[in-house]
């Protein structure tokens, strides 16, 4: 779809990072990459992908829009330029997607002075990998349903519990973890930390299996662990509110990555691209007008994605009672899922083969894309309770529980 | 609309505000307060339906008030999509989106969508041919566009209404059908097909040759009609354009992102109706609103109309900043505010219960608003038929 | 779609019928018939109705599978020849579509003799016109909810109460009856009553307007209205289990009505013969392979009700934890309701014209046939509730409430 | 299947009862007691799901029970759909579907419905060529059919496999692909066009000229692959139609019969697992049943089930009894089931919440047999597609 204007300034940037990918084009992996970063588990791709971070950061296309004094490029809108770029030249993505799209936005509007100093860099870098610590076994959908405990301890928190989901857990140097540091409150009783993992003592990373049959993601139990007061992000009891922020950054995340799998918009293209190269008894299937008018449905879904996000920042088109969901979790991940499940149509018999299969379309995307789905519409509160906390929180309905 | 981006506080930056600046701002928040206080819905239910039998048995037309539309035409909302240099004062085509979508939100009946359509149509003919035509509306002369054949073809190619020359002028016979408003226009915008091209045309309701057929509508709070002409005399200076289809299919975006704001306000009433009711109405010992099957629902109702609005401010946008881009914007939000608004009335009614089935709630005015404006111009799956030929292509 | 195999005596009697209906056909009615019987408000156009249903029976066409002795044909399978044939003939409904799809069949299974020989000629003949007493305004949704009291005294009961939602309430000599004879049980406290309506003391009758603007049904008020003893049906306690018998007969009540709007297969063909006579940008609407797809969709539903009706009856492939669902009143309303949606969308802008409007499709049938489907999905309980039962009752889910 | 008529229990009253008579509901309860006994959830999870590198990352095959395989041969199932004059003791063909459909329910890696695939073709093939190979069926051989190009093309007219005269045999020279249970089939029933017309051939697993080249699939209870045909010689008496693309099409009705069949049981296990789980997890202080949110999808999925199972049923009757009708049946049948299992697969996922994404429950054994199902032979939409032109006819 149609370009946005840019300055001057970004007009210039894109040809500079044009010009720079075409010059630092990566050699290939040393193994076929998984869909996204997220699913990434051997060693060899993880060095392979940090180093390439690395580079694209030294460069200035990771990070652009950060203040140069805590490692950003200090631009304007530029990074949605640069991501755009990474996309159409098909690069690989980045890492540390965790690092790029939740923890160092959090820290940018929660942390201190200090705490953006010490962590936002590295997070862009992706020196330091970033895992996410929301999820628990027996919280299950309810994310304010956190059992993993905190108690002060002089000027430390002492943490024990258990969290799931946890991508990149293997990999991670740090974690974004909420606790609970108060059982007086559901949602007050909350706090926010920056938790060391990696070789940090108490804490044990075991891998879990995904339906995909793919790693990628673990289980993390804490057992004493020691954490400094410093690293208590956005004060204590301040937990969910930080965590809103985490959550309303994923998509942006996702875009970061610059995975072609995750932004709306080149989601709708893959799809254009699938339906015109699948054969239906011997007619490409995007002359089929059903699954034209299925595609359009989710072109203007993603049209939709990108204009709520839009709107939501001009104040006097948010007025409404109802601005909140514009930018909530349950609209972009059922779109994923969906739009997965219309390529797995689109595929026909073709979705049958797994991704090492060479005649699979897009080297497997859409049926892995389709499992891979539900860890967004399950993890971190699932579409069933985002869908009960819009309705109570934004439209003022009774709870549901 | 072209026009606006000389005079719109907002042109330069429309991509990053919609061009929703503080004109717009202020345009929309007067108009909230206006219809809130002058159009409650109990004035609505008077006005419209107070007697079944008279509107649907005995077919005797809709009442609309008038002395609320001198109000509105003092307050210069029909100058609002008529340049300056026609005795306009143009805004944002998103300032003319948000005051239609407060419109649909109190169901008005009114010509303003059609007087709005009909200064699109105008504002891409001629301009010296259109601004006589365009000062008459701007100083209060209610006017509708008619460029459909009885089939109810959104094509403009496809209209039936044949102009012979006679004179410097030409003579009109033949039929256009699904008029807007029609019972209350002054003037209609005619698109007419000749033997060579299309020419636009604008005759006077009064005018000899013209039968205004009023059709027999759900809607209570429009009116519809089909025109019969019968060898109509148009004076040369009522011919405001000589590339018929160009001009009508420049002013189309504008005119699909009207529908799409009324279906928006339209939708919003029905969403926070429902959202009180299921607030308010208790069973099996709570307050229905409890249950997520009547939770989650309305939570979905609340997610499109979140969707409908966001396309629908950019395609307003684009209609100014980005013309060339602007009718694809334009048809994703006609077809999600298409979806929004009947999926929204068909919630409201299931959940209301028996009440919203019956005609002692005013549920049915919007319903039924909501079936007629999803209908105009091509329905969700029509807009997305089109759209699909420009973001896929072709069907080869 | 297809013919079902007919036996020799189906064969003659379905020959017999096409036949009467040639030489029998009625004279056009005093003014344009609502789309339903359950519209029917005017005094010429009842009696019109009610002289032909007369006359259908006498022919031996309504209660053609009814035992002789309570005035039936006692013939087997042959009702719904009967019944396809006058629908194809397109000649009017039944008026007494309460009395033969609700009364006459529940009567049937739960009457005593008595109340078979007293009320089911009647019903079928259409002489005594039936009308329904299970909705009220307080009870909303829930059906058990019922708050009008009937109390025993000697040989009769004392009912006092409101009903609404009671279609024919001002035409009708009896009302199928549910009312609340002990406050111990919310089930076994219901009993189901063979009311007296028509000039009984006590009786209000109030005709409300439907969202159509069209009038048709009514709310009525019990004020110590007297019900003999041997107008309790079923026994006393057993008004639900009574009360279910009535609402799994509703589709054939509504096929009974011979109205090709309720008929699921019939209304697949009129969505058809629809979109081949609608035009979109000047191509049939039946073109268009996305409207194919809707209405291939709706035929596939419509023939699911069909053969989940057939399949009920077959005990070896009902053993299934499922079955009860499968003639369950909420797929059929949902397909009309959705049908008639689709016909809307097909009819596209002249949707936007009422019955009396010479160009209004199929005469004004699918707006108005949409809005009236509420009525399907509401009354008696709504959709909503039907899930919670089906949840419940059949796969034992925990209960909602 | 027509042979079916002289010897089943119910042809007579096929429409009142579906065919489904005391034979075939004896052999379903067999069927259900057997896999119940022999087949448990964990036997599975064992044989397929033990180890997912091997499958995913190595590419391994999966592994299926052969002990098991051989009592179902003696059991008599791979004869049912044989005529008695080939050895066989067939029954009705919704006693078939019950059986496939138990099948399904279990996930059970075996090439039951290929070889039931294989002998409905074999069935319409011309009696006396076809006797021997149903004769060889009957006594335990196990088959498939091979009649699918390689861009999956549903069209038997579209098939690439390429016969040349060669004495009084063929030599097959192409590809087809998409075959099912390949590496577990004796014999593949090869759907071939010569320069004039089409071939029905019966080709050996180790015939000489023939490469099986296994995919790489998502489903691990089911194996597929595309065969290669290097000039390979078929002798006469492996010749079992001249007329192919009509034998193909007269059994096409059954083979989506059993498709839907498969998928039902597919959804029932997903069905009654997800009830489970929804009767016995607790969250915010109650089984998560108790929320519509949970309980409304899984009673759609029921309502969706009993559809479909009600339509299979309806297909396969009429497969025996009225043939000509029997192809629309039974792509209703197919569109139903693909669909009521992929919603059923995708509401097991999502309700189980994080444990059902993880390879630690058996959701997703059923998941990706559903997914493979519902493509195999069209989905719901591609039979809709199909229906539309019996239903409405051919686009003008």
């Amino acid at each position: 779809m149609k370009e946005q204007t840019l300055t001057a300034d970004q007009a210039d940037f894109q040809r500079y990072v044009r010009q720079w990918i075409e010059d630092n084009r990566p050699p290939a992996p040393p193994s076929r990459l998984p869909i996204s970063a997220l699913e990434v588990t051997n060693q060899a791709q993880h060095d392979y992908l940090q180093q390439w971070q690395g580079q694209a950061y030294e460069a200035g296309l990771i990070g652009c829009d950060y203040p140069t004094e805590y490692g950003g490029g200090g631009r304007e809108g530029c990074q949605r330029i640069a991501n755009r770029e990474l996309s159409r030249a098909g690069v690989p993505y980045f890492l540390n997607i965790i690092g790029l799209g939740m923890a160092a936005p959090t820290i940018l509007v929660h942390g201190t002075h200090e705490q953006k100093t010490e962590f936002i860099p590295g997070a862009l870098s992706g020196e330091d990998v970033w895992c996410q610590g929301f999820s628990e076994p027996d919280a299950g959908s309810d994310l304010a349903n956190q059992r993993t405990r905190a108690v002060r301890d002089g000027d430390q928190w002492i943490v024990n519990g258990h969290k799931v989901w946890t991508s990149h857990g293997h990999f991670a140097k740090w974690m974004i973890l909420i606790a609970r540091t108060s059982q007086d409150h559901k949602y007050e009783g909350l706090s926010y930390f920056l938790c060391p993992i990696a070789g940090h003592e108490g804490v044990t990373v075991r891998p879990l299996v995904k339906m995909t049959g793919e790693s990628g993601f673990n289980e993390i139990t804490f057992d004493d662990v020691v954490v400094p007061h410093a690293n208590l992000l956005g004060g204590e009891g301040n937990g969910w509110a930080v965590a809103m922020t985490t959550l309303s950054s994923e998509r942006g995340a996702t875009e970061g990555a610059g995975s072609s799998g995750t932004n709306p918009r080149l989601t709708v293209q893959k799809l254009v691209d699938l339906a015109r190269s699948t054969m239906r008894d011997g007619r490409p299937a995007s002359d089929d007008p059903v699954i034209r008018d299925a595609i359009v449905q989710h072109a203007i879904i993603a049209e939709g994605l990108n204009q709520n996000a839009k709107r939501s920042k001009v104040a006097a088109l948010t007025s409404h009672p109802m601005r909140v969901p514009l930018r909530s979790k349950v609209t972009s991940s059922e779109f994923r899922q969906s739009a997965a499940r219309l390529g797995v149509e689109i595929a026909g018999p073709l979705s049958t083969l797994y991704k090492n299969d060479p005649n699979a379309p897009d080297a497997g995307h859409w049926p892995l894309a389709y499992m891979n789905s539900y860890g967004s519409t399950i993890a971190a509160g699932t579409s069933e309770v985002q869908r009960n906390i819009l309705g109570e929180r934004v439209l003022g309905l009774p709870k549901s529980k | 609309m072209t026009t606006s981006n000389t005079t719109s506080s907002t042109n330069t930056s429309s991509s990053l505000d919609f061009g929703f600046g503080e004109v717009e701002t202020e345009l929309r928040d007067v108009a909230r307060r206006f219809l809130g206080d002058q159009f409650p819905i109990t004035t609505l239910r008077e006005l419209v339906a107070s007697d079944p039998e008279a509107v649907y048995l005995r077919g005797e037309p809709t009442s609309w008030d008038k002395q609320l539309w001198t109000q509105i035409v003092d307050m210069g909302w029909t100058g609002l999509a008529v340049p300056e240099a026609a005795g306009g004062t143009p805004v944002a085509m998103a300032g003319l989106a948000a005051v239609v979508e407060e419109t649909g939100f109190h169901a008005l009946p009114s010509p303003l969508t059609s007087t709005i359509n009909a200064s699109l149509v105008l504002n891409s003919c001629e301009p010296d041919a259109a601004r006589p035509w365009l000062e008459a509306i701007a100083s209060g002369t209610t006017a509708t566009i008619a460029t459909t054949d009885d089939t109810g073809s959104w094509q403009a190619a496809h209209c039936t209404v044949k102009a012979t020359p006679d004179g410097d002028g030409y003579r009109l016979d033949g039929v256009t059908a699904f008029v807007q408003d029609a019972a209350k226009a002054d003037l209609f915008v005619v698109l007419c097909q000749t033997d060579t091209s299309h020419i636009v045309a604008v005759v006077r309701a009064d005018a000899e040759g013209l039968t205004v057929a009023p059709n027999h509508i759900h809607d209570l709070t429009r009116d519809q009609a089909t025109l019969h002409f019968d060898s109509l005399l148009v004076e040369a200076n009522a011919v405001v354009s000589t590339n018929g289809v160009a001009a009508i299919e420049a002013a189309w975006p504008g005119v699909l992102v009207m529908a799409a704001a009324d279906l928006c306000g339209v939708a919003e009433w029905l969403l926070q109706t429902t959202t009180e009711y299921a607030t308010n109405r208790v069973q099996f010992d709570h307050p229905i609103g409890f249950f997520q099957a009547v939770k989650h629902p309305i939570v979905n109702v609340t997610i499109d109309i979140a969707r409908a609005r966001s396309l629908l401010y950019h395609a307003a946008s684009l209609v100014d900043s980005n013309p060339a881009t602007a009718l694809a914007a334009a048809r994703m939000a006609k077809s999600a505010a298409s979806d929004a608004a009947s999926f929204a009335a068909d919630r409201t009614v299931q959940l209301h219960g028996g009440i919203g089935f019956t005609w002692e709630h005013d549920a049915h005015i919007y319903f039924k608003r909501a079936m007629h404006g999803q209908a105009l111009y091509g329905g969700g799956q029509y807009q997305r038929q089109q759209l699909a030929n420009t973001l896929i292509g072709p069907i080869s």
